[in-house]
């Protein structure tokens, strides 16, 4: 599936965007407009230093520490500071909790706004038209392509982020984990779970934390 | 703008499609896209309004036919141009103009922390802006539909819902994008009855939120 | 369906570009296409409303991007197959299936008068069904959005107006369209104030029509 | 601006698509579904004998004749009947009349419906997704790139062909055609009068007619 899906959304990619990226980044360069050694700073920030580890972590210490959580649902923006994972485009943040009864799901129906600190870049199912114009309209429908049936009787609610708050779902711990300490825990944590469109499924007896 | 970008409630896009193992940028150009439109923002020559603003402005039919970064990078052009960094001559060449001035970059390795960590997007709980609406109160989105750039779904206009929280004073994406100034006011979540936003066939207790500004709202 | 189709106050389309001395066809097959979607239409395999939503369900950037000849050539192909007349093999080798039988045409030069002048569309003032309306009186757009076809556009959705004409009786789009019945129901011109539409920036006596049947409209 | 339009609008025509309709049309005929003779005979009617020309006549006949104008707009599909223009896709007509106080101007937002009878198929432009979505929000703003600036007090109504009722502008007549007769005068009406995104001009003094 990933391969195809990587197809069917670059396929149409003209043969030479990646000719006009380095021909744009090299009169960027010689104008001293940018530096390219900040460039490869950055590119290796978001791929290897920002993405849902963090947010995995704030998840783990909601589930172990009480205090914590009831500080992550009051303040999420002041809660996440304390781990170090505010920054752009996760400047305020809102934690939602999801229960037994209660599910809630993120999406931006009219970018893809993302909170880049504690869950990395966006996906391309997140960032795609069907997700996107779906996740309001059909959102169970979406979540039954994820693989989550929800029952009828679970309030669903989900978040257009429309401005510039940016939400992060603390996710259910699963069942089978009280023996499993923060950082065991936090291995568990999917990204996708964080957006709401899974759950976080029991770990398998006898398997590796 | 009531553009293709606001496809909130959109039927006939197809499945959503999750990859296994997604890596961040599938191809190196995209990063670059990405990491040239961080670097060139340290110069602060647009606000995330303006960026938006570009984005829509994508033609229909390539707004839905390109990929994300490809967005990226036609904004990144057409940013750079309008702000006069750069030239369409100097895109098309890929080489500085005669003559011109060789710059300091405005971002640095050392920056790069900063710029990453940077919370850029001011928010304040000023008490000299009042909220106009209380937690609790109902609500009607304004049936706004305004050339420029907005941040008021068209699935939301008209409809009803109750303001659930106050995040506080954020400057308004409607005057912001278009250099008429931040005009900070209140932005809440407002909470939709599902049925409220799209009829009988919805489940009963489902809702969906919005960041709406006060000015996106009236009492209801 | 909330498809792309439905673009009525959609802005970034780009301006309106009138051709002069445009011929009826740009090209050939384009009048080929639009003649066999007529001859094939004397088989009376589908009604309009199916035809109609056969060019919804292309995908929405495809739908953008193509002419309005190749939106009628999809639909073509794609009703020929459903209904059974050719199979997607025989449209991609584009000779018949081995042993398959030679038809009459259902539509010969001698009927082209009668095709053309033909009233296909079935209305009446059939006393049996009565209008749920009066002319004059005030109604609400439903908040409909089905994923089938519909001929109830979003921007008048929730939307006031005044009935302003009754047409009659008329199948109704939203079930003819699936093969659930005609379920015949009076039709109305129904007139809304552009500033009931769009908001205080329209000029305040302009109004806009739509036809709307008794299942779009309730009482306001 | 004819050349240019056309390009624009079929640039993306896939190169083999005059090919495959060939080759469809072949399969048909093949199969006994079609007769190719009256495949020409339908090409034939729709590029020469159903157009604007129809509704002109039904126009310039309102514009002579009194009671003819009166049962037109109380009546369209009776009186259009009277003239032998009824037909598929213009079953059942309206027609609006133009005045100095009052302009109508005829869409279809959905699709691309349009009066064949007494108009012809629509040109390029009627079915463009900028009229379809610009003609019910922005009417004024259309008119203007057609070369008509409607005064302020002017009452616009949009007419929205969303179900099988077709729509027929009745344009105003111009000054200066007192002296013109019923055919004379149909020679003035342009098909873009009759959707109403055009006023129709004086005759020029001196002009053939």
């Amino acid at each position: 599936m990933g391969a195809s899906d990587r197809d069917h959304q670059h396929q149409t990619v003209p043969p030479d965007i990646s000719l006009r990226v380095k021909s744009l980044e090299s009169l960027l360069v010689e104008k001293g407009l940018v530096d390219p050694a900040a460039l490869d700073a950055l590119v290796d920030t978001y791929e290897n230093k920002v993405g849902p580890r963090n947010g995995a972590r704030i998840v783990a210490r909601a589930w172990t520490d009480a205090a914590y959580k009831a500080h992550l649902l009051a303040d999420a923006s002041a809660a996440i500071a304390e781990l170090g994972f505010l920054g752009s485009q996760g400047e305020h943040m809102v934690a939602l909790e999801n229960t037994a009864a209660v599910h809630n799901i993120v999406v931006c129906t009219l970018c893809s706004c993302y909170p880049w600190p504690v869950l990395g870049l966006p996906p391309v199912w997140y960032k795609s038209s069907a997700y996107r114009s779906r996740a309001v309209i059909d959102p169970r429908g979406v979540l039954r392509e994820f693989g989550l049936d929800l029952p009828g009787d679970v309030e669903l609610r989900v978040w257009d982020s429309t401005a510039e708050l940016r939400y992060l779902v603390l996710p259910e711990r699963p069942a089978g984990t009280a023996h499993m300490d923060e950082e065991a825990l936090a291995d568990l944590v999917t990204r996708n779970s964080m957006i709401g469109v899974e759950k976080i499924a029991a770990p398998r007896p006898g398997a590796q934390p | 703008m009531n553009g293709v970008h606001d496809m909130g409630g959109m039927h006939g896009m197809g499945p959503v499609e999750p990859e296994i193992d997604e890596p961040v940028f599938h191809q190196a150009w995209e990063g670059r896209v990405f990491v040239l439109t961080r670097a060139i923002g340290a110069w602060r020559k647009w606000n995330i309004d303006n960026g938006r603003f570009h984005i829509e402005q994508i033609p229909p039919a390539e707004y839905l036919r390109i990929s994300y970064y490809e967005k990226w990078f036609t904004r990144l052009v057409e940013l750079l141009i309008e702000t006069g960094m750069v030239s369409r001559d100097e895109v098309d060449s890929g080489v500085p103009a005669a003559g011109s001035e060789k710059l300091t970059p405005a971002l640095r390795v050392a920056g790069v922390p900063a710029l990453v960590l940077n919370r850029n997007i001011a928010s304040s709980q000023d008490p000299s802006i009042p909220p106009q609406f209380a937690i609790g109160q109902r609500v009607r989105a304004r049936n706004l539909n305004p050339e420029g750039h907005t941040r008021l779904p068209r699935y939301a206009r008209g409809r009803t819902g109750v303001i659930h929280l106050d995040h506080g004073v954020y400057d308004f994406p409607d005057t912001n994008a278009h250099g008429l100034g931040p005009k900070r006011q209140h932005v809440y979540a407002v909470r939709f009855a599902a049925r409220e936003l799209w009829g009988e066939q919805a489940p009963p207790r489902d809702c969906v939120h919005l960041d709406l500004w006060d000015d996106y709202l009236e009492p209801a």
